[in-house]
């Protein structure tokens, strides 16, 4: 089974776990799915469970498929202004 | 013809008469200001100071999407809006959106519109900074919400 | 304890950080500003410029009382007012109304309050100098309600 | 019958007529006596029946009755900001 290879950028309340985290998941993964091993890679933080996953220009939904390496982010919830 | 939205993210110190000098306009009659500023305190801590973390790129197109939904419901309006990012002493400056118009409701509602978008939709972060020592990355608005949308 | 309000008429030319700085305050993380501008056009007639006319000592009182009036609806907020009165050209600022507050819902709202009210109560008036070479001066809000109620 | 003496200032619209004008009415006259007074001055400028009279620290109301002389002001209606 192929692999895609995953840069996921934290922001705020995940900075804590530093800058970012790499990891590989099955080709065709969704992000619900990317989710979940991030989840599991942050013991279970449950942050994650309210934030989003986003690219350089836009959030990606839960059901979004990923068929290729790519850079992401995990967007917590904002607070500006 | 120049530009009628200015939105940014800056490090630099936020300039209120550089804000009105880009709205100002002959034909405008009214300009509302909104301000956001460090508190020293909150939700009853006292605060020393906060950093703004954001996602430059993505912040950057949610701040000019929200000056041109802005613009198509009151329309002529001109946008100056820049949002902090890094750290700021009690009393600094963290946002600033200036909206000119023709007449002052539409200033005053743009002007409005955009803050409260921008709480609900920028992909910004701000931790305090207490007083005891501790920081605190404040809780928010989840953009899970687009899931559902 | 320094001021809360500051209501003027005023010749001098209006300053937008003066009114801000005057509001400022570290327990405030909220700041709206509303400027008045001189506009280049009035119902289809080009305008070049406006004479304000007051009567000082009523025109201060009224807006002494307007903005007491917002400080009792929206508590703790700070006020700077300054009207102006004499000849402007187009883009010149006719007034500059700044409310701050712990949060941004009163400056917003106490800030519309106070222009909305000076328009229908405040004793000013302008007369519009028009490119044919004709001056008029504005129809208004009469005073006369005053009797009825 | 006693008179009193009135000393009445022009604003906006007014000023077109001067700075102002003076004239006597009969002491206890009303306000709304005093504006029909004016009326007939400015020969009958409609501007008057929209207008207020005021001393410097108020709005006088139509009902009321001056027994002294006074500097009053008649006020057009207003449109500041």
């Amino acid at each position: 089974m192929n692999e895609i290879t995953l840069n996921i950028k934290f922001f705020g309340g995940f900075r804590k776990f530093g800058e970012g985290v790499s990891f590989a998941v099955p080709m065709g993964s969704t992000i619900a799915a990317i989710k979940g091993v991030l989840l599991e890679k942050l013991n279970g933080e449950a942050l994650v469970l309210d934030s989003v996953l986003a690219n350089d220009s836009e959030i990606l939904r839960d059901d979004d498929i990923l068929n290729s390496d790519a850079s992401l982010s995990i967007l917590p919830p904002v607070c500006g202004g | 013809m120049s530009a009628t939205i200015h939105a940014s993210l800056t490090s630099d110190k936020i300039n209120i008469q550089n804000a009105y000098d880009f709205v100002a306009d002959d034909a405008h009659g009214a300009i509302d200001v909104f301000v956001g500023t460090v508190r020293n305190l909150h939700e009853g801590q006292n605060v020393l100071g906060i950093t703004y973390d954001a996602h430059e790129g993505l912040a950057k197109n949610v701040f000019t999407q929200i000056c041109l939904e802005a613009q198509s419901r009151w329309q002529g309006a001109k946008i100056y809006l820049s949002h902090y990012n890094g750290e700021l002493d009690i009393g600094g400056i963290s946002i600033i959106i200036a909206v000119s118009s023709a007449h002052r409701a539409n200033s005053f509602e743009a002007c409005r519109y955009i803050i409260e978008e921008i709480k609900k939709r920028a992909p910004v972060w701000k931790q305090e900074h207490y007083e005891n020592g501790c920081s605190e990355w404040l809780p928010g608005h989840s953009l899970n919400e687009a899931n559902s949308e």
